[in-house]
């Protein structure tokens, strides 16, 4: 296909001769330094996808397929946070100035939604903690004003940062309690060891105005709740290790608790809710989708095979979607083999189904579901409702880690 | 393309496949990254134990199976690279990492004498992922805002940086409580 | 275990081992990861063309292919991951990276036209690598010494950092010297 | 195996509980906070092993298959150097204060070998180059004082530092030149894209003594040299795309250039040298290691599928050793199946091979030959002399790159 050499060796032969090409570049057609944006809002089937070993989290349109760019992280938990607004990006960070040495500097980065460039960073004390789902490691308040970053050092506390002012706001402790949720306009919520929850409230400059020990809502020693909840308006809904739901409603004053429910009926013994991210929720349907597995030890980490969907308003479940396993999704993506035709359908078979590890729900009216595993690193898509698998996303990462809305 | 039906493939390639998938999925080489990227089991709320401060005094507990192999006693809830694996040992870091001092407590059955020993799974930090022989047991694990037995929790703390690369298991001593 | 030898293999699972074989070493994911991680193809010695401080004129090429695919005719020297696979196109890199100043050269023949051009491949920097659409022509690349021919030198220079992203090829025009 | 939770449960019941575990404790047998050393001298048969994504090179014993330990690196090229007395080790590193962004920062660092800690560092201009071989992107000083950084930004020059003082010693400047290798007692070698090669000498402070450009020894346009020579005590070996190889000898005042001699001989047309990594020299017995490949078109950076040996003295090829390859080597690592066996065998039947990109040979009586491929990552180890396959070393790493003797 192309001309070989004659044109470079020419060239070649004129020592420096750079300048030369100015004559012919001057018939450029292609605009030099381009760089593409996003538009002002996401999209209703996008989603945000980590990875641990590419460090970044990207954007991928569930209902194309596309990928449409990416931020990079640093250390440990990479989860960005949306403003109300649509517009910025705001991203905690931990970096070492050796790369896995020297001084550590924790941060919150601001990026334009539109350009994804960053345009600010707040630094925050180097106590940032890092867990494996990474979930719960960060919330923005639901005014958009302040961003709280969970530390662990082992110490837990909140770092929060007034993201209007670019400004680190101060330290909270959060004695016996882990991990950050929103819940309200300027309110926090942590969970403890105990089985109650920790809420924090701010004043208007981002410290602590309150911090409330609420009742215990779980047994902590027989069933703790498991820290990845989903949260629909002023609800947060948690799953326990055996299954049962605990509403948490932050909607007033006072934190409240709902009445618990059951997601495993005794007809369905042997089955649990699991994975690193093993819930989501379609607000507008009050759908909750809950990943499961029939694992014998540590369920509530196994990978799921199946999707189940509840009512969450007559708690019942409605659906149960099968996944595709993901070995297959790997081996087809690998061999370029489209999903739907015969030689996917022997994969599906011949392969073992060792489950996925994460679900998220898209919010519009024509919700997609997506399932993914980090190793190997797949992410399928579904019709939300009718459970119809719609198509993988192909060479989406090496180490899948969070799926998070936009 | 496809002439047959699954249930017509030779057996051989079919084992050699689904072994392939299997440890593709879980053990293979990208399992072992990040799955879970560290370990954790047993302990109460914090402040956790600070292992660099504890003494060392008793004879180790008699010994059976491989530390190089997930199914070895000792990591009955270990979540991580294997410092076995990666040029240090079960009780020692590779070289180039420092030993975390915070570490997570695990109750392990000895099968050579059926006791149950206290486990520290210490992590070795300061250096990048070894990325070899990945094992996670997740039995007994908690979730992170019950730290002391969370394996999802990078635990490489009290070292110069949280950069991990991997996890030894040391025998505490005989777990004489509540049994 | 093996029961026949490779000859008597099912003819559907043999392609599709070959073709997973053959994809995941070369062009599967992780083959797209830094095989070579960047591009470059014509050029003479330094400076090499500081692409940033050229006009944009004349019109486009006549087009034809698919630019998310390596066979694309613009791609006949490009090493590195398509940006039109990025969230970019083959002439705009994605969004949050910065396209570098300074470029290689190659020289493309059209199918269209038949008409050979010389085309810029910029690499796009500050972010992570994309990680997909890796594609590596190696036609008349030429040792690191060479800087400007050298496809295994990172491009990303000009800009804030030299963190490698993704690739574009732009048109600069017809090569009307010494055809 | 494991006795389920009446201690832990106890004892969380107990809050804040932790000092009831020093009585345990007390009992402990296992040392806590050892960290493994490794021996004064590096063994006969390791070898440093890149690694783009994990950033670190590896010590491997490719004699056992053993892990030794590893070395973290930056952004860019990882290629350790050793101090002549083997004590330390020297690195060239690249970080960005936010990791792919904020203020850069290049250095020399330098490692205790026995410990790989890391001892110092020097800083050096944020200037130094990036290429996809990792060959000749630093070099040290025959006599050990003085480390070479090649920069290109994209004007090209040395970075000089002293590593006996842990002194940045000043830049040098190459123009037209890229690449540098060591050259004699304090002088370097840089490659000209004119065909010539650029010889520094520095002074004793590390300062330029001289800076001579040599007459041409190769045809830059016809027939340049690969950039990846391997060295035999005062001579480097080069090798040109059409495989000749031409001798350059460093161990006099001058440089002088050997006559050129033919890999490839006519009978064996079709074949050409290739490979990120594509030569190896086993010093004491005269053997040249050359990665062959059928490759239409790029021949100069394809993988090999055969090496061929050659007896320097007497120019003659004297064994061609036929590489087991990468795919099915994977593909047993992944399914655990063992070299040697009716699954291995049939493995390397039914799987293309795809050719090896690198090689090195160990400098011992008995030396070994290791052929790594970066995708997917296989290191396999033959006997070097008669071309045995020994073993595979597994989960050797994610994106393997520089194949390095210590």
């Amino acid at each position: 296909m192309r001309k070989a050499g004659a044109f470079p060796r020419r060239l070649l032969a004129t020592a420096l001769a750079a300048a030369a090409l100015l004559p012919l570049a001057s018939r450029a057609a292609d605009s030099l330094g381009q760089v593409e944006t996003l538009p002002a809002q996401p999209g209703p089937h996008w989603l945000w996808v980590g990875d641990i070993l590419l460090r970044r989290a990207a954007i991928v349109d569930g209902g194309t397929g596309a990928f449409l760019g990416q931020i990079p992280g640093g250390v440990g938990i990479i989860a960005p946070l949306r403003s109300p607004d649509g517009r910025e990006i705001y991203l905690a960070e931990t970096h070492y100035a050796r790369g896995t040495r020297g001084a550590r500097t924790d941060l919150v980065s601001v990026r334009d939604a539109v350009t994804l460039q960053p345009v600010a960073e707040v630094e925050i004390p180097p106590k940032r903690g890092e867990h494996t789902s990474w979930v719960g490691g960060s919330a923005l308040s639901d005014d958009g004003r302040f961003a709280a970053v969970a530390n662990m050092n082992p110490a837990t506390s909140l770092s929060i940062v007034d993201v209007a002012e670019r400004r680190f706001a101060g330290e909270i402790d959060t004695p016996g309690c882990a991990l950050v949720y929103a819940a309200g306009p300027r309110r926090f919520l942590s969970l403890c060891g105990d089985g109650t929850a920790l809420v924090v409230t701010l004043d208007e400059r981002g410290a602590e105005a309150s911090k409330v020990r609420t009742a215990r809502f779980f047994d902590a020693q027989a069933d703790p709740v498991m820290d990845k909840p989903v949260r629909r308006g002023g609800e947060w809904l948690f799953v326990s290790f055996a299954g049962v739901v605990h509403p948490v409603d932050v909607s007033g004053d006072a934190v409240r608790f709902g009445e618990t429910w059951r997601l495993v009926a005794d007809a369905d013994a042997g089955w649990r809710t699991g994975g690193m991210q093993n819930l989501a929720l379609h607000a507008p349907s009050g759908r909750l989708y809950a990943l499961m597995n029939q694992a014998e030890q540590g369920a509530h980490k196994a990978p799921g095979t199946e999707v189940w969907v509840f009512d969450v308003a007559t708690r019942e479940r409605v659906q149960r979607i099968a996944l595709r396993g993901p070995a297959a999704a790997f081996v087809a993506e690998q061999a370029k083999i489209e999903p739907g035709g015969a030689l996917d359908w022997l994969l599906q078979r011949a392969l073992p189904n060792d489950g996925m590890e994460r679900i998220a729900v898209t919010q519009d009216d024509a919700p997609l579901l997506f399932a993914a595993s980090g190793f190997p690193s797949t992410l399928a898509v579904y019709d939300a409702r009718s459970g119809a698998h719609l198509r993988d996303v192909r060479e989406i990462g090496i180490a899948l880690s969070l799926l998070q809305l936009p | 393309m496809a002439q047959r039906n699954g249930g017509d493939v030779d057996g051989w390639l079919e084992t050699a496949s689904r072994r392939l998938a299997r440890t593709t999925s879980r053990r293979g080489f990208l399992g072992r990254i990040g799955a879970a990227l560290f370990g954790a089991a047993a302990l109460p709320l914090l402040p956790v134990a600070r292992a660099a401060a504890q003494p060392s005094r008793a004879p180790s507990a008699p010994e059976s199976g491989d530390p190089a192999s997930c199914d070895y006693w000792r990591y009955c809830a270990v979540d991580g690279f294997l410092s076995a694996c990666c040029g240090g040992t079960h009780t020692s870091c590779p070289p180039g990492t420092q030993m975390s001092t915070v570490t997570w407590i695990g109750t392990c059955r000895n099968p050579v004498d059926g006791k149950d020993y206290l486990i520290s799974y210490n992590d070795c930090c300061g250096s990048t992922y070894c990325g070899r022989c990945f094992c996670n047991r997740n039995e007994d694990d908690r979730p992170v805002y019950q730290p002391g037995k969370a394996n999802d929790i990078n635990w490489c703390m009290g070292t110069p940086t949280t950069a991990y690369s991997s996890t030894v298991a040391l025998v505490l001593g005989v777990a004489t409580d509540g049994k």
